[in-house]
């Protein structure tokens, strides 16, 4: 079953891994995808906003579907909330299945649809004071619809 | 009902949330946005381009034709930037 | 420049993704595939055996190739040999770029790649001491074959 | 020339690397399997099945056309498993 967390507080990719994986030899793939602040423009800092309660429910409403389209053994997924600073860790999604090929769609297919499918909010802080929300992008929603199922 | 906003929708509302009571004629998303643009110039302003905004009730996502009635839970946002 | 290692030591995932990070704010995303020893049919150890030189020859060509055709900012590649148990990791793939797509895509291209072009042996010791040797497999081939660029 | 070998074609031929002198009509990587396969019953047993053994001349990957001379590092195992 998926782990879900949504917390202020970074995460440790070792740890989490080693979570999935310890006293089990079934796993023959660990993949893992890790999103972090970039400090491009100018950036001082990124603020996620979420909704209590709808985003922890629609993360795990796509962490199910990613182990019901793959045989997975282990699914982790970690966002983080609150203010970030540039280098700082965002978000974690890290499958762990039998063969390669499953490990790695699923993790392609989770990172790709929680941009386009999870409530959260970025708003971008720039040394000047000044601030913006993040648009969201077509070219996630065009990534995200490669994983659609065919009719 | 209670009313959630998020984003710069909650920042052109003024407000995280409210409770609202709108009348028995508003009986869809698209009929509860109309009705609370008119509660001030800032939900004026949150809902001045509807196609900006994402809804959803009771913590799934909605289309404008989606029911709502009392004692639901509906918010509004932009759409969503996680990942 | 991306960084190779053959080695009978294990590896740590959490250090690996540390050290590619480190002090960076221009990263946008992290993949990694790290692949490990399964227990399949009674399997008691793999034992895994290269050609010293070439194996580090072929590995940094496989990984220069990735850092030519997408733009990462680094890239790790560690692959064990000698004799490991189940539940052992193999192989690390570490790939890191400004956006996801680069970084995820980069990692199977490197998984796949070294499934077919760089000269590891495995031989499979069971608990009852019969012992053989891996054969090649043609999914890998093609795993790898969907990475040809078109003439 | 040093020839080495991997995985079972080391196991068949009993040695892990040679050095040898091939007649000068050795002259591409198909022609030294030739040659190779008459040194010993493990030599024939390695190479009974030519198209089971890969090459690699001064460890680059080598097709049976490739040409080897005197002072090449000649290798041979079976497809690579790793990953």
């Amino acid at each position: 079953m998926p782990t879900i967390r949504v917390q202020e507080a970074p995460f440790d990719l070792g740890a989490e891994s080693a979570a999935l994986t310890a006293g089990r030899t079934d796993i023959g793939g660990l993949a893992s995808f890790v999103g972090l602040c970039r400090a491009d423009d100018g950036l001082a800092a990124l603020v996620l906003e979420h909704y209590p309660g709808m985003t922890e429910r629609a993360l795990k409403k796509i962490a199910d579907e990613a182990w019901a389209r793959w045989p997975l053994t282990g699914c982790t997924v970690i966002h983080r909330v609150g203010r970030l600073v540039p280098g700082e860790p965002i978000v974690l999604v890290l499958t762990a299945s039998a063969h390669r090929a499953a490990a790695l769609e699923a993790c392609a297919f989770l990172i790709d649809w929680l941009k386009t499918s999870a409530p959260f909010w970025k708003r971008e802080e720039f040394a000047g004071g000044e601030s913006r929300w993040v648009e969201a992008k077509a070219t996630d929603d065009a990534a995200a619809a490669r994983w659609a199922k065919p009719a | 009902m209670k009313i959630l906003y998020f984003a710069w929708v909650r920042q052109k509302v003024g407000l995280a949330e409210e409770d609202v009571a709108p009348p028995d004629s508003v009986g869809d998303v698209a009929g509860l946005v109309a009705w609370l643009a008119g509660r001030s110039p800032g939900h004026a302003a949150a809902f001045a381009d509807p196609r900006q905004v994402r809804a959803a009730v009771n913590q799934d996502f909605a289309t404008p034709d989606q029911k709502v009635a009392a004692g639901d839970e509906v918010a509004f946002f932009p759409p969503v930037t996680g990942g």
